[in-house]
């Protein structure tokens, strides 16, 4: 306990003199967001200086060991280093599927050599990572994918499209799944990891309905793939893939869905209050019931970290977060809409605020929240079946 | 009341189908999309005319065909089906009642014959905040000269006559008279809109005051809600398409009982909805008294279930249904518009209620 | 036309003459049904001759073959009659499962024997009928059903139990599903008629959770069935068992859901209404919204029938009806109970108004909607496989 | 805040865990039913009072054991699992609470020692018409006499000592003493309650005036808010075993994806509420400043997902569920009277809205 409080003031010291005024300020939009990498244009100097710091002492990922780059900090210290955080309203340094997908299973299950390689670039972030999942005919049935993996003796030789990599177009490497055996289903997916740069790799950017392309299609025609960079035994990437989905689930809910406009300011702004109350009653009540599942959905998040810290295994619950915190970001989404009235039917121009138009671009681009990483579909199949036990036969 | 077409009836509706697939398919509201018109096809409008959809309301004696509001029912479906971008609500439904209900015989003179020609669009200037609440206009009119805002006018940056709600009537105003300013509205739907400010702009009283507001508005929400139920038709077989053919996990996903539940649900839903907007459209045919009672059941039905059935399409095609390159989008898109014109499912819950006296 | 206005004449007359004038009051309760058979026992004297002057009339069924009791009227002189009894708001003469389900059936299965014996004592309410379908293992999987039907030469022997047999207690025979060949499961099912009072037939009710007992239990034990009494042909049951459930399906949906008290009348009596609407908004929309679908529901059975007269097949609508119905009656009840707040909480006593009571009862017995005579979940398989298209592999 | 029950908390948990199943399993339910006791079961009530939960929050000093309002909400779901029947909430929730709150030092010596020992059943007195809305109260305190009518008073036909509130506060009435009239009530969950009249009764007040009846009631809403968690938890695990067991076209009925996606919706549905629920009851203990947001979530929560499963418990189970001989419904009577007793979901939507400023 005096240790932790030592730590809290060594750390508050050291966050006093590093990190820079502006980045202490509320991101204003998702412009401000630093994703890191070779080709990443930073918004501003700060923001790139706070990285530089934050990753040099491995608090982008505060619990990974030093060796690898990481913080080194036990999980006390760790509740620490974010309560001072938040205390003076840092920025997140960094956002990064390597840090938060990669690196957690590259733990697990890569080899010394491999985490040496890539970790320490993921905490700095030099490296911008990618996901190479879904295929086009292999979306929910994520195991059915087909990009082919042959053994070329020397190197692996990668030939397939991949869709919805997330950033591809400007992602340094990408962790990909690909079948190395036809012959079975899960038991012929391997795990590899390939430089984004090699011969033989294109993106191509996918517009979505808000408008924005946060996605691209990934076509790889003869890519050679050096032998040292698969990630556990061949035929072994399905368990990996599962592994990784459970961080990925995790981490998306919500995600990606505009600015934290608040609903009840909305509907004050153009429905108004009769009476002291949002003169519609009926979206009222519907709002006041979100405002219920929006609280019961946070609270229930902290009883799972209590729960995880006292030791329980709640890995089954990230489907139930999943559906859960999707669900809820569109019901938002909805409400946003429907309280904004026609200032939501905007798409550009000067007649409508950034907010307005965030609203609704917000809105289109929310309906992927129960698409992307896993659809409710699949992930109330994985609650009936792992948590509640119901299987097709018994 | 009857939901029996008559022989008429059924070849305008069959004319309305051929002319949508061949003439106005999605991908032609796509191609407008894509040049950034805003709605504005004025060739497709034409083409409308041509068909004789302008006039369908409109009595014989002005030009018109006189075949009822059924008939313009069954095409608004059939245009929402394709999202065919037109005034063809602003101005066959929506301005041809307003002068038939309200026009003077000068008026109606000078007016419907050329809006059943096609040569003139109309709008109807309702709104003056962010939501629907026609009884609380402050526009008023001093003499003949009219003075306030109006905002989200549908088809109001392509109209050439204004129909304007105010405190104690409606108005004919041309949109290009002095006092008129228009701010065009690049809207989410594609079909665009405007805000319209009227500063001692000259306009004419249209006969029937108060009521005869509530008498256009139903017939927009009667006509809106027809080109609901086609939105939502189309939207729902386009999915049960894609649920046969989808395969994954080894199987059409059509074969996954919770999305055939949900699919058997949608069906209900629209089926119920569709005796509804049929039922709606038969009463103004059939002169019944309580038509703001079918207006609000119609509209708010065909809310409900646009709003279910448009986020279905998406979620039922995963992630393609997010792409751009799709049209899944446009439907949805165009349903949240649709939805909250002339009224929401919730402000015609509560005019429901009130109709009922509760 | 002509030819119809003379009918309409006719029949007014008719009714005048015979149709007691007690018999045009609504109902109060169900106890004033009139279910007829060997031991029923009739309300009041009148209910008794308005049954057998309908009944001899052939009015009960209106469009059945004269032939067989029924009134041989057109479909147009029926719509003409049923104007007529709703002119003087004329009781309903005869409930009947014979009318509703058997009746169609034998007319389109039934050898002439069994037409003319059977046919005419439903028509008169002389035999009342109850249903020997589901199983204690075979509820939604009615094909599933064991009963036993075995050739004895000269007659049939039945073994087994069925189970919800509505009213099988008041009965005087019984229209049942019996396994007739056990190697296969939808072709080894016979449609066969037994006369209740034959020996090894046992009934008992079951309580339902709204303290009522429509239901029962019924057993046969070496019950012997003369061979004349099977409908169709042999192992041919499970076809005529489909016809029969549409009949039954079109027919059940909202039975037996207690008193008819409107939602809203509870609502202002309990609630009360605040500037002129009821004081509780959120109660009130979800009401309106409601009475929409029940209207909606209304004109979507008006519009199945005139497409039916103009000849269109609206039979696959049976499941969506009674899905729709099941649901909508369901709603109605659950908000007439919040509407009565706790003057719904009772069960017994005077502090209750039968119609309180009613609305509790009422709302329990509603919960049966969605089981009985297919469970919603069947009826919506059914839709998505027969009207969507909808298959498993394809 | 935190979710992480301590060793007291565990053991009491546990404890009632194991009362419930051995002592008060639904059959001892069924059998007082069965007798129509009415919710009369005063051997199980004192069995509860020597398990020491009578006084779960009564302090030490009045012979209580001091453990807060985690605990006894911890008791109350495993009794809320078997439907025990007693005045565990009347009582050791809402009447302990009143006197802690509002009590004198001499009200808190001459009863709470009583509750603690189960020698006294409290019952709270707050509705007086249909529906719930204790700020509308027309109940007069003319000096120290009480005039009034209060409706569904739960546990009322059992109580010795009323919890009464009024237009200005709080009051304690011997349920014997003069000017009090109960009539019982025969209710649909088997429980009881009375309808009480007042007329001219000798009456104590409270400390604390209108501000400790929302004090009360938010105790007695957290209360039963636990209880109705554990009623719906029990639902649940019930239904999963049937879906895992009950045979259908040949496979477990359990394996239709339908009813998994029901399932699970329904595990969700249950694993947000605990959270509130869990969440309230540690708010009272910390003393918390917004009870009253607390208290409405939980209790609006609670109502809706136990409104979910307890007809899924019916639905699920299929006809035999609609059977007498099964728990389902009792399980489902049980909810509804609890769902509106002292604000239904709708009622605490509108106060938590209030609460929030909109």
């Amino acid at each position: 306990m005096a240790d932790l409080e030592a730590f809290r003031a060594e750390t508050r010291a050291w966050l006093e003199a590093n990190c820079p005024p502006s980045m202490r300020t509320p991101m204003a939009s998702e412009e401000d967001w630093v994703w890191g990498g070779r080709t990443f244009k930073f918004a501003n100097a700060d923001s790139k200086l706070w990285l530089e710091r934050m990753g040099a002492k491995g608090w982008t990922a505060p619990t990974w060991p030093k060796d690898y780059g990481g913080g080194g900090l036990s999980k006390a210290e760790e509740a620490v280093l974010q309560s001072e955080l938040k205390r003076i309203q840092a920025r997140q340094a960094l956002f990064s599927f390597g840090l938060w997908m990669l690196g957690p299973v590259l733990l697990e299950y890569a080899n010394e050599e491999q985490k040496k390689e890539h970790l320490p670039k993921i905490v700095r972030g030099e490296i911008r990572w990618c996901q190479g999942y879904s295929e086009p005919g292999a979306g929910s049935d994520l195991a059915g994918l087909q990009t082919k993996c042959e053994d070329k003796g020397d190197h692996w030789l990668i030939n397939g499209q991949k869709v919805w990599t997330s950033y591809a177009d400007q992602a340094d490497w990408c962790f990909c799944l690909v079948r190395t055996d036809t012959s079975v289903k899960h038991e012929g997916i391997s795990f590899v990891l390939i430089d984004m740069t090699s011969k033989g790799v294109e993106t191509r950017p996918i517009k979505l309905i808000s408008g924005s392309s946060p996605f691209c299609e990934t076509f790889f025609t003869d890519v050679k793939v050096p032998k040292e960079n698969m990630v556990g035994r061949l035929n072994g990437g399905w368990e990996i893939a599962k592994r990784l989905l459970q961080y990925e689930r995790t981490n998306i809910s919500g995600f990606g869905s505009g600015a934290r406009l608040d609903v009840v300011d909305i509907a004050k702004n153009n429905v108004g209050l009769e009476d002291g109350v949002l003169a519609d009653r009926d979206l009222r009540a519907r709002i006041a019931a979100h405002k219920m599942t929006e609280r019961a959905y946070a609270l229930t998040t902290q009883r799972a970290q209590e729960e995880a810290k006292a030791g329980g295994n709640v890995s089954h619950m990230a489907s139930m977060f999943k559906v859960a915190g999707a669900t809820l970001n569109q019901e938002r989404c909805e409400l946003m809409v429907e309280a904004a009235g026609n200032r939501a039917f905007g798409w550009a121009g000067k007649n409508y605020t950034p907010e307005e138009l965030g609203v609704t671009r917000g809105w289109l681009r929310s309906k992927g929240n129960s698409i992307e990483g896993g659809t409710t579909e699949v992930n109330l199949n994985v609650v009936a079946k792992r948590v509640l036990g119901l299987r097709d036969t018994q | 009341m009857t939901f029996t077409l008559n022989e008429e009836q059924r070849l305008l509706k069959d004319a309305a189908r051929d002319f949508c697939r061949e003439q106005a398919p999605v991908t032609r509201f796509r191609k407008m999309r894509d040049e950034k018109k805003n709605g504005r096809d004025p060739e497709l409008w034409r083409e409308m005319a041509q068909m004789g959809w302008a006039g369908i309301v409109v009595p014989e004696e002005h030009g018109g065909a006189g075949l009822g509001y059924v008939g313009l029912g069954l095409v608004l479906e059939e245009t929402g089906r394709t999202l065919a971008a037109s005034p063809l609500l602003s101005t066959a439904m929506i301005g041809a009642s307003a002068l038939v209900l309200g026009g003077s015989d000068k008026q109606k003179t000078e007016w419907l014959p050329k809006i059943a020609a096609g040569e003139v669009v109309t709008a109807l200037a309702v709104d003056e905040g962010a939501h629907h609440s026609p009884e609380k206009s402050k526009l008023k009119a001093g003499g003949a000269k009219l003075s306030g805002q109006k905002t989200y006018v549908a088809d109001g940056h392509i109209a050439d006559l204004l129909i304007v709600s105010g405190a104690d009537g409606v108005y004919l105003v041309k949109a290009d008279a002095t006092g008129v300013t228009h701010a065009e509205l690049v809207t989410v739907d594609s079909r665009g809109a405007a805000d319209i400010a009227f500063e001692n702009a000259e306009a004419e009283p249209l006969n029937g005051g108060t009521k005869l507001i509530e008498a256009i508005l139903d017939r927009a929400r009667i006509g809106l809600a027809a080109e609901m139920l086609g939105q939502a038709q189309e939207a729902f077989e386009i999915t049960g398409e894609y649920l046969k053919t989808r395969k994954q996990f080894g199987q059409v996903i059509g074969g996954f009982q919770a999305l055939q539940h949900r699919a058997a649900k949608m069906f209900t839903d629209l089926e119920l909805t569709r005796s509804c907007v049929y039922a709606a459209l038969d009463a103004l045919d059939r002169g019944a008294e309580d038509i703001a009672t079918w207006a609000s059941l119609a509209k708010a039905r065909a809310s409900d279930t646009l709003h279910l059935v448009s986020n279905e399409f998406v979620q039922m095609h995963g992630g393609i249904g997010m792409t751009d390159a799709h049209d899944a989008g446009f439907y949805l898109k165009r349903a949240r518009v649709a939805e909250g014109l002339y009224g929401g499912a919730g402000y015609h819950r509560d005019r429901f209620a009130r109709l009922h006296d509760y």
